[in-house]
């Protein structure tokens, strides 16, 4: 085995140089990662600019089903979130233990809080048939009106809807995991001045699903 | 498999249209300049292979680690053909794609796995068509399921069909002669088998042919005979050896068991929906989703056709 | 091999809370705007100020302001490729020559 | 610092039983993990090649019926690509050798480079399970609609490729890191040899474009569980536009398999010819060069798809300059062996036969770029025998010659070299006996993915279906010289070949953390004077 407890003050894997060496390398990796996700997001967000492009109409119905204020809430949440992720940083560089660990909190619970909207714009858009594609089972006087134009693919506008807020939703569950195990290590005092790659890291995957969703929320909710 | 159609018997199929000898040309010359290129690199690599064999250990080899005029050369010369060559795809490419307005308009519907030609006085037939010879004729290609793709090889031209929208394709046919078209996209268990015949012919043969009802002076049952062999044949055999679809030897008047355990008589309306909404009811043992609508695409006479040929396979 | 200086940079914590203050601000100007049309502009607009709130984030709460140059360029080349994925489909799509159908 | 201190002691024995491989972290045990498993599958897939050619010995109906072909011809391409020659030289000979020809202890994340063969193994096993549900026959290319609405396997095999996909995504990512943080002291960009800057341009492609993939099998999976229409026209979705997503991935991937390739070559030549590289920079700047490009041209293998002519036409010019940097490789490998010293052992036979046989696999591949011709060879076997040429008769011919070079320095023996040859002879000509006549049978509109074909084709395809059983016979012995080699080859001593990278400083096999002494590099890579 190359690696060594890391909780040990300034220690580093062993085909690393040092600690400092290994911070490094690991932030290079997790950035390499990031892209990997802003490409794989990004996919998402081509394919709805171009069908935003060909079904205008589609799209600025769909947008009038979704309710903007809950959309701001969970942006104000995941900002907030976002502060914290990056104080509990700041607070492990003072080696301020406490803080570390009640920004961290604050962090996971601003995720659950995420979630718990979300929640209840599903079951709300589920419950009226506000569904993707083939599933689309709404029948309002929208759809009449859409058709009137040469438009019959509502369902197209909640196929990006449940689709890009399902990845994102996925990756924010994935967020308050690495979350959760950061809680339980800092309670064990990993974290110190010399030593908060794993914070970093996962600080700066929190920080992209906050940027994700920066995009989302004004494409999704707003303009449509 | 087999067919009447003349397909390359040499190297290169028969050339059907003044554009497919362009495309031959082009491609002689990439053929000689991939010729020369390989002659280049595989020659100089077994004459350096043999002239500087190892001839005893410890030999000593110059340090060469570059020419700058050599490499120079080997990237700019290549370069030149690349450009050539593309140069003269394009050129090509237009032809290929410059649908001219005067043609003869047909419109093809690929459907798993036939392809169907209906024309503008209504007459459509499938697996075979006629065109006439030193027309243009530009085909208006749609897919009523998957994709599909119509090649015709000696005109050197394919599209794909595209559910959903249409796309077009065109060629002069300058030679009279029955032509293979293959599917080459594809779609299914029988995409091999997803062929059709275009018959190159005299103005007067072709505007007898379409004038022509296959259909004059038939018994219903004939009628029905074509259409199986033309729409049906590929799923539904009249043997005792079950296709994709069941067999319609001894289909008619038996009871059948579906998948949800029902059972039905089959008799005229079974049959009817069967051809027309085959999802609505689905034989035990078989796939759902598989055979397509025919709504629309057969009209009354060949549907009672159909009925009636069924009939007579006891 | 990476640079070895041991010292990270710690951002102040005034300027972290500025920073939330102007993200939810620019919040605010995006619901705000959003109740406007400015018709095809509509989509640029939201774009353009997600992107500022998107490049406040990256330079300070992902320190990006402070670190490695090569960050930069693989976010920066992650983005291009996807204009470049846009660019061409796009292009597809507008320049496809749909014939009607002849039935 | 130093590794193990024991001489008799390397990675190989330092610990045993199957526990302490498959939680192993030391990269060259993965590296050999991954050589199992590729091999493993290339068999399986190499299986169902042997079942296509015998299914297309003669008109109509030969073994299996439509349905069975339809399957055996889709695994047959997903397990080849998607299971064998991506992973086939990163993940395995890129493992083993990358750190070491850096001086490196290890890769940056081992951790992650263990995940990403369990993605790998994960992702294979999923994709294994669609056989279950009826199999998978779309082809390897998954296209809309016909992927949404055949059966259920589809899905199984879209995640498991979604997961190795992953696999993918974590090596590439490993081997950036390692290439900027993990280089010796001395060990400059200008002096990694060439196999190191192959897989540093690999790696940025599969970082770059695999998530791409990701999310178009993640969409399509989400087109058969809940029906979003994107892809499909029956929603008022674009098929043509999953073809784009599709391929803009899987063009770069196709340079993912040929760039680690090339790199193994220039090893193998200049090696065997004991002579300095001709224009090291030219050819480390070329892999950049052709990483850079090949995410511009994707739109070429859609010239008929219905997608617009100007977009073909703009595709066919880029695809075109992709053909320059590669024709400065070629040119230079030829010159490297000018005035060389050149020795024909097998591994050099493996890269000379990668020359003949990519070189023509290239050119065909401008034949098919340009745009008037790929009209008619588009879906025709002309490009099944493009392909081949180049995954076969460049990527594979690598892969072997790969094995041949390094393995007295992965397993401390030397393999048998006259039955090593005989394999080569068997592979190359049955190779050629196999492939070649499916140009002419493409130029002839025979097209793909054909069950059964007009007697005019019979005798071409006959020729191709004896061929193929040539090149299974090769790789028998190939096989069979591994294993013999693996059990009672001769002991082999750090530096057979009389190479000059770092892995040849090391003891063979190298002990757990490669050097004994950390190496200092002082000059390039090749210096043969
Ligand atoms: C290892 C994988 C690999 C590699 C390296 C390549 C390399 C190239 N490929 Fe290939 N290709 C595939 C794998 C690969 N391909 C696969 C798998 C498919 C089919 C996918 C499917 O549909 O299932 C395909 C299909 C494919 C098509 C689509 C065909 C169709 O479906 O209609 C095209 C069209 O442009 C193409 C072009 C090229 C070109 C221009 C190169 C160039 O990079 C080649 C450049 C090299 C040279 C040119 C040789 C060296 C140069 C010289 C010796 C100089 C002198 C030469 C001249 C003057 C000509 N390829
Ligand atoms: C790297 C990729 C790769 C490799 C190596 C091969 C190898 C071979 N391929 Fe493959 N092929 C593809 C990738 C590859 N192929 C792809 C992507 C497609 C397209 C699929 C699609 O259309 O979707 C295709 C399609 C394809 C077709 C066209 C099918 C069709 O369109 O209908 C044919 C037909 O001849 C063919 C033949 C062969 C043959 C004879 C080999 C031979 O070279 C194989 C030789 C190998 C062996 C025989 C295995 C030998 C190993 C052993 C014997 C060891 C035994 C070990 C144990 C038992 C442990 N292939
Ligand atoms: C793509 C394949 C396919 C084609 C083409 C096809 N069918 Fe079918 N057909 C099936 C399958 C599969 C079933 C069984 C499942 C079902 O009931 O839908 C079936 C069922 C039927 C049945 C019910 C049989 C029974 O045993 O009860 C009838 C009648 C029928 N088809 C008529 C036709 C006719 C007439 C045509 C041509 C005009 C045709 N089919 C073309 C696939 C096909
Ligand atoms: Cu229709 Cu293939
Ligand atoms: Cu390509």
């Amino acid at each position: 085995m190359s690696t060594v407890k890391t909780s040990e003050h300034r220690h580093h894997a062993h085909h690393f140089d040092s600690a400092e060496h290994e911070y490094q390398s690991s932030k290079f990796g997790t950035w390499l990662f990031l892209v990997t996700e802003i490409i794989m997001f990004g996919g998402l967000f081509v394919g709805y600019i171009l069908f935003h492009e060909l079904f205008k109409e589609t799209f600025k119905v769909g947008a009038t089903f979704l309710d903007w204020k809950l959309g701001a809430l969970n942006t104000v949440v995941l900002l907030f979130s976002s502060l914290t992720m990056a104080l509990s940083i700041y607070y492990a560089q003072q080696n301020n233990k406490k803080l570390v660990l009640t920004n961290l909190y604050i962090t996971l619970a601003c995720g659950f809080v995420f979630l718990i909207v979300k929640y209840f714009e599903y079951t709300h858009k589920i419950h009226e048939g506000l569904l993707p594609g083939r599933y689309f089972a709404y029948d309002g006087p929208e759809v009449a009106a859409l058709k009137e134009l040469g438009f019959s693919n509502l369902g197209l506008y909640f196929s990006f809807y449940f689709t890009m807020t399902g990845l994102h939703g996925s990756h924010v569950i994935a967020g308050m995991a690495l979350i959760a195990w950061l809680i339980v290590r800092a309670h064990k005092g990993e974290f110190n001045s010399s030593y908060y790659t794993p914070l970093e890291c996962v600080g700066l995957f929190w920080h992209l699903v906050d940027l994700i969703w920066i995009y989302l929320f004004p494409l999704l909710y707003l303009v449509g | 498999m087999s067919s009447s159609a003349s397909v390359a018997s040499r190297f290169m199929p028969p050339q059907g249209s003044e554009i497919a000898a362009n495309v031959d040309s082009l491609y002689a010359f990439l053929l000689i300049v991939s010729f020369i290129s390989c002659v280049l690199v595989i020659g100089g690599l077994i004459y350096f292979a043999i002239k500087y064999r190892r001839k005893h250990e410890g030999e000593k080899t110059p340090y060469i680690a570059h020419n700058t005029t050599l490499e120079f050369l080997w990237s700019f010369i290549p370069f030149v053909i690349f450009m050539v060559a593309f140069a003269w795809g394009w050129l090509v490419y237009y032809q290929l794609r410059s649908v001219p307005e005067n043609g003869l308009e047909i419109s093809v519907l690929g459907q798993k796995w036939n392809w169907t030609f209906t024309y503008k006085s209504g007459r459509a037939s499938s697996g075979e068509f006629y065109v006439p010879v030193d027309q243009p004729v530009r085909l208006v290609l749609g897919s009523a399921d998957v994709l599909h793709s119509f090649f015709l090889p000696a005109f050197r031209t394919k599209q794909d069909a595209v559910p959903g929208r249409y796309t077009q394709l065109w060629f002069k046919p300058q030679r009279e002669g029955s032509y293979q078209v293959f599917c080459t996209e594809y779609c299914g268990d029988q995409h091999s088998s997803m062929a059709a015949i275009m018959h190159v012919v005299s103005r007067e043969k072709y505007e007898d042919w379409l004038s022509n009802d296959p259909y004059k002076g038939l018994p219903l049952a004939d009628i029905g005979q074509k259409v199986h062999t033309a729409r049906c044949i590929a799923c539904h055999n009249v043997t005792d050896v079950k296709g994709i679809g069941p067999s319609f030897k001894g289909l008619w008047g038996r009871q059948e068991t579906m998948d949800d355990g029902q059972q039905y008589l089959v008799d005229e309306n079974y049959t009817r929906e069967s051809i027309l909404n085959p999802n609505a009811k689905i034989v035990a043992g078989y796939p759902k989703g598989v055979m397509p609508t025919f709504a629309g695409q057969l009209n009354e006479q060949e549907l009672l056709g159909l009925i009636e040929f069924i009939k007579t396979l006891k | 091999m990476g640079q070895q200086h041991g010292e990270h940079h710690t951002i102040p914590l005034s300027l972290y809370y500025k920073i939330l203050g102007l993200l939810l601000f620019l919040t605010v100007i995006t619901v705000a705007v959003a109740q406007v049309d400015f018709g095809a502009l509509n989509t640029v607009i939201a774009m353009a100020i997600a992107s500022i709130k998107a490049g406040f984030v990256l330079a300070y709460f992902m320190h990006l302001k402070y670190d490695d140059k090569l960050y930069w360029v693989l976010f920066g080349t992650a983005v291009f490729f996807l204009i470049v994925l846009f660019f061409f489909s796009w292009l597809d799509i507008v320049t496809r020559i749909n014939p009607p159908s002849i039935l | 610092m130093a590794g193990t201190s024991d001489p008799n002691k390397n990675y190989l024995n330092e610990k045993s039983g199957l526990w302490s491989w498959l939680t192993t972290l030391d990269h060259k045990r993965i590296g050999i993990l991954y050589m199992i498993s590729v091999m493993i599958f290339f068999a399986i897939g190499g299986i169902f090649a042997m079942l296509i050619r015998v299914e297309l010995f003669s008109v109509g109906p030969t073994i299996m019926d439509a349905a069975t072909y339809n399957r055996a011809m889709t695994f047959h391409g997903a397990i080849m690509v998607f299971m064998v020659i991506i992973p086939g030289i990163p993940a395995f000979l890129g493992n083993f050798f990358l750190p070491i020809q850096l001086g490196a202890k290890d890769v940056a994340f081992p951790r992650v480079n263990l995940m990403s063969w369990y993605c790998l193994m994960i992702g294979a096993a999923i994709a294994f399970t669609s056989l279950i549900y009826h199999g998978v026959d779309t082809g390897w290319t998954f296209y809309t609609p016909y992927s949404i609405s055949t059966n259920n396997g589809t899905l199984f095999m879209v995640l498991g490729a979604f997961v190795i996909g992953f696999s993918s995504i974590l090596t590439g990512l490993n081997f950036i890191v390692t290439t900027h943080k993990l280089r010796a002291p001395g060990m400059t960009f200008w002096r990694m040899p060439l196999f190191v800057w192959a897989l540093y341009s690999t790696a940025i492609l599969q970082v770059l474009a695999t998530p791409v993939l990701a999310i178009t099998l993640l969409l399509l999976a989400a087109e058969r569980l809940l029906g979003i229409g994107i892809f499909d026209p029956a929603l008022g979705g674009d098929p043509v536009l999953f073809q784009h997503f599709f391929w803009f991935y899987s063009h770069p991937a196709v340079y993912i398999m040929i760039l680690p390739a090339m790199g193994v070559v220039s090893e193998l030549i200049a090696t065997f010819s004991q002579k300095t590289i001709f224009g090291y920079k030219a050819i480390a700047l070329s892999s950049v060069g052709i990483a850079a490009v090949s995410f511009f041209v994707w739109g070429h293998h859609m010239f008929v798809s219905g997608q617009s002519e100007v977009a073909g036409i703009l595709f066919s010019f880029i695809t075109m300059l992709v053909g320059v940097p590669t024709a400065i490789k070629v040119f230079n490998w030829v010159a490297t062996m000018y005035r060389g010293s050149i020795r024909f052992d097998s591994p050099m036979l493996y890269a000379l036969g990668f020359i003949f046989l990519f070189t023509i696999g290239g050119v065909t591949g401008i034949i098919l770029a340009t745009v008037g011709v790929d009209v008619h060879f588009h879906d025709t076997y002309f490009v099944v025998a493009h392909f081949h040429y180049v995954m076969v008769g460049g990527t594979l011919m690598a892969i072997m010659g790969g094995i041949y070079y390094w393995f007295p320095k992965m397993f401390g023996r030397m393999v048998d070299e006259t039955w090593a040859r005989i394999s080569f002879v068997l592979i190359f000509i049955g190779f050629n006996v196999t492939f070649f006549p499916q140009f002419i049978l493409g130029a002839m509109g025979m097209p793909r993915r054909y069950f059964d074909y007009l007697p005019a084709y019979e005798s071409l395809n006959k020729i191709s279906s004896i061929g193929a059983w040539t090149i299974g016979i090769g790789f028998l012995v190939g096989l069979g010289v591994i294993l013999h080699g693996l059990y009672r080859g001769q002991k082999s001593g750090p530096n057979p070949w009389g190479g000059k990278t770092l892995e040849w400083t090391t003891s063979s096999p190298p002990p757990h953390e490669n050097f004994h002494v950390q190496p200092v590099v002082t000059a390039g890579p090749y210096e043969y004077r």
